[in-house]
């Protein structure tokens, strides 16, 4: 995180803020459309057939993409919460508490894709493979994340507990993955290649890189647009809220 | 056109994911945009409230 | 010397008060007047680092408390609304606790003494759930008698206590003003000191603007 | 420092021994848990032995929730916990002790009485050894990192339940590692992998937990 970064969202506040995540929000939206329309274009029609999988195999166009950003948008939310807990900017934890449904919703499609994409190929709805169910746990710590935030009212506190959540959680995710890790190979052998990325077809591994960016464009546009809901709702009695409304600007 | 919709047999597996996926795609910003008109609404009528105090 | 500089402090989404300035120094006591709600507890538990402002400094002997942190606390004794007692522990072990908490070694019958003083001889080793809130309070304030620690906030110190025990804890209050101690009270009582100043501040008074 | 740490310790003690009776709720809760598999899922032994180590450390786990409860609670109510906050001392070294004071009280007895249980699934010999000592530096952890939901919600409407919510998922690898390692030596394998893994996650929440417990405390009580 470059310091200027750090700087200007330390001194930036939410009123500064609010026009500019309208901008971010409105253009990375266009750019989801556009990512979203050629990956999945390819994902169909370019993309070849799996030696293997056959057709079944494009459900990873979108379970790894929600995947990554699952995991991502958690190191995110963790980092936006220090920064906010470490600075005491209202901001900062407001990128954190912007993030946290999307994220779960990620970690809900990395998982229904999961199980749409274990059915066919290893005869379960589910499986108890590492990765899924490193997954599963990583939903849960959203879940945890979203119901402690809706259990306190005040929102100062809600943010910073929240933050303190978010941290621990994260320190936490490698020590889940890998006991997980070490729980599979122990009781399953070696477990079942899902996929090697490496060893893709360049075309295939184009078309994913293509919806991974499609997917983290989304999740900045929806980002955004929460975190002006949540300034919005948090400084609804302030004059700038006020005039802004009035105005139409909001 | 019908054999791209069979998916090679994996038909039910592919669309249900990228359903799902789409779903949630268009849900989140419904569910976005609603949650922002309430905050709207809500700040006009405080604003009529401050107006009349 | 305890100084607040353009202290602002927000309570859910009410600002509760802006631009506060004051400055305490020894041997003087500040008495807190305002409407309920209108921040005093607040303002007490920022001064004492229980809270963090959300703007303005507070500054003890030119340190900024945040900085300070065990140092500030070591120098600080906080008497809030709650009894701060366990009901389990007998006067005594509750008194013993507290100081060995505060850094401060008492041997018994020191414990027992500073008891007797505050008013409950013949109650100090009997399980404080039996004891009344008034007598609950005492064993809280008896804390004082022992502490040496020179800034005192103390929130409406005199909830509960008859007309005797008030009467002692304002002796106590004017002994600890007299020998260079700061007391930062809030109370509906009448305050006064033989030696030392008494400043007032009215909080509220503002306007009780939102954010 | 010592001195402090000791102080809260007796403190906790003293307070919780005078009520005796609340300590055996979590005991009887454990061993009931434990005690209704059987009942669930009939009396064989082959089927019992299997499923002992999950069921015992699962059991466990729960207990341990349920107990965080008591953690800060009673003294947030009546406004200690607020003068631990201001006291001159290390916030997380008095953590540390309610922590300890708080396993003394509601893991240890666990960790005694799991041998019985075992028998009653017809574990033997090392593996109920095991059992033993993996629940011996499982239990520490748990309450470890319990402390620091039970810090985070302080006070809230519902807390019990959302404490476990929070703190289930983090104490995942424990539960691997405590349930695995009796599992390999049963199986033949030897548990000492997990038992070592178990021993470095308890030094690590020993060492981290009472930082983030503080710090929720000090943002719980604002």
């Amino acid at each position: 995180m470059s310091s200027r970064l750090v700087n200007w969202f330390k001194f930036s506040s939410p009123s500064t803020f609010y026009p500019l995540a309208g901008k971010i929000g409105f253009w990375s939206m266009v750019v989801t459309v556009v990512l979203l329309a050629v990956g999945l274009y390819m994902s169909f029609f370019v993309a070849p057939t799996d030696y293997k999988q056959g057709e079944g195999y494009r459900i990873i166009y979108v379970h790894v993409p929600a995947a990554w950003m699952s995991m991502f948008l958690y190191v995110l939310m963790a980092g936006w919460a220090a920064l906010g807990l470490v600075f005491n900017t209202r901001l900062s934890a407001m990128m954190a508490s912007a993030l946290a449904p999307t994220g779960a919703s990620m970690a809900f499609i990395a998982l229904w894709t999961g199980a749409f994409w274990g059915k066919p190929m290893w005869g379960a709805w589910w499986v108890w493979d590492a990765r899924l169910t490193s997954e599963l746990i990583l939903l849960f710590l959203y879940l945890g994340f979203i119901a402690l935030q809706s259990a306190i009212d005040d929102p100062r506190r809600a943010d910073r507990a929240c933050a303190v959540l978010a941290i621990v959680g994260v320190v936490n995710v490698p020590i889940i993955y890998y006991s997980v890790i070490w729980w599979n190979t122990l009781h399953q052998g070696a477990t079942i290649q899902i996929r090697g990325e490496s060893s893709m077809d360049p075309l295939m591994l184009t078309t994913l890189l293509i919806m991974t960016l499609a997917f983290w464009a989304y999740c900045i546009a929806v980002a955004m647009a929460r975190v002006r809901s949540i300034i919005l709702e948090r400084e609804r009695e302030t004059t700038w809220v006020g005039e802004m409304v009035k105005e139409g600007r909001a | 056109m019908k054999e791209f919709f069979a998916m090679g047999g994996y038909a039910l597996y592919v669309w249900g994911s990228f359903a799902m996926t789409a779903l949630l795609m268009i849900v989140e910003p419904i569910l976005l945009r609603r949650r922002k008109q309430a905050a709207l609404a809500r700040i006009r009528r405080i604003a009529r409230l401050q107006q009349q105090r | 010397m305890l100084e607040v500089r353009n202290l602002e402090c927000v309570r859910g989404d009410r600002r509760l008060f802006r631009e506060l300035n004051f400055t305490l120094r020894e041997g003087e006591l500040l008495h807190l007047h305002g409407h309920n709600g209108s921040g005093k507890t607040t303002l007490l538990r920022a001064v004492s680092g229980l809270l963090l402002p959300s703007a303005g400094e507070i500054l003890w002997r030119g340190k900024d408390i945040r900085e300070l942190r065990e140092e500030f606390s070591a120098e600080l004794i906080f008497i809030g609304h709650k009894r701060a007692i366990k009901d389990d522990l007998s006067a005594v072990e509750n008194l013993r606790v507290a100081c060995t908490l505060d850094g401060v070694r008492i041997s018994e019958e020191q414990a027992w003494k500073a008891l007797e003083r505050i008013g409950l001889y013949g109650f100090e080793d009997l399980p404080s759930r039996v004891l009344s809130q008034g007598q609950k309070r005492r064993v809280g304030l008896a804390r004082l008698l022992l502490n040496r620690a020179p800034l005192w906030v103390l929130d409406e110190p005199f909830n509960a206590l008859d007309k005797a025990a008030v009467g002692l804890l304002q002796g106590v209050i004017r002994e600890h003003v007299a020998n260079a101690g700061v007391v930062l009270l809030t109370t509906h009582q009448e305050v006064s000191l033989t030696q030392g100043a008494v400043h007032s501040l009215q909080l509220g008074s503002g306007e009780l603007g939102h954010v | 420092m010592f001195e402090i740490f000791r102080t809260v310790v007796m403190r906790d003690l003293v307070l919780a021994l005078r009520r005796r009776a609340d300590l055996m709720t979590v005991l009887f809760f454990f061993v009931i848990v434990v005690s209704l598999f059987p009942l669930a899922i009939g009396p064989e032994m082959s089927t019992l032995r299997m499923i002992a180590p999950g069921v015992v450390w699962v059991a466990a786990l729960l207990a341990s929730m349920l107990a965080l409860e008591r953690l800060f609670a009673a003294d947030y109510a009546d406004g200690t916990l607020e003068q631990m906050l201001l006291t001159p001392q290390p916030l997380a070294l008095l953590v540390l002790g309610k922590i300890a004071a708080h396993w003394l009280v509601t893991g240890l007895p666990l960790v005694l009485i799991s041998p019985l249980l075992g028998l009653q699934y017809g574990l033997s010999g090392e593996t109920l050894l095991v059992l033993l000592f993996s629940l011996l530096l499982g239990t520490p952890a748990l309450s470890l990192i319990g402390a620091i939901g039970a810090a985070l919600t302080l006070g809230l409407r519902g807390g019990g339940v959302l404490v476990s919510l929070l703190v289930l998922p983090l104490t995942i690898p424990v539960l691997i590692f405590g349930s695995g390692s009796v599992e390999a030596t049963a199986s033949g394998m030897g548990g000492e992998g997990h038992l070592y893994l178990l021993g470095a996650i308890l030094v690590m929440s020993l060492v981290l937990a009472p930082l983030a417990a503080a710090t929720a405390l000090r943002i719980s009580n604002e």
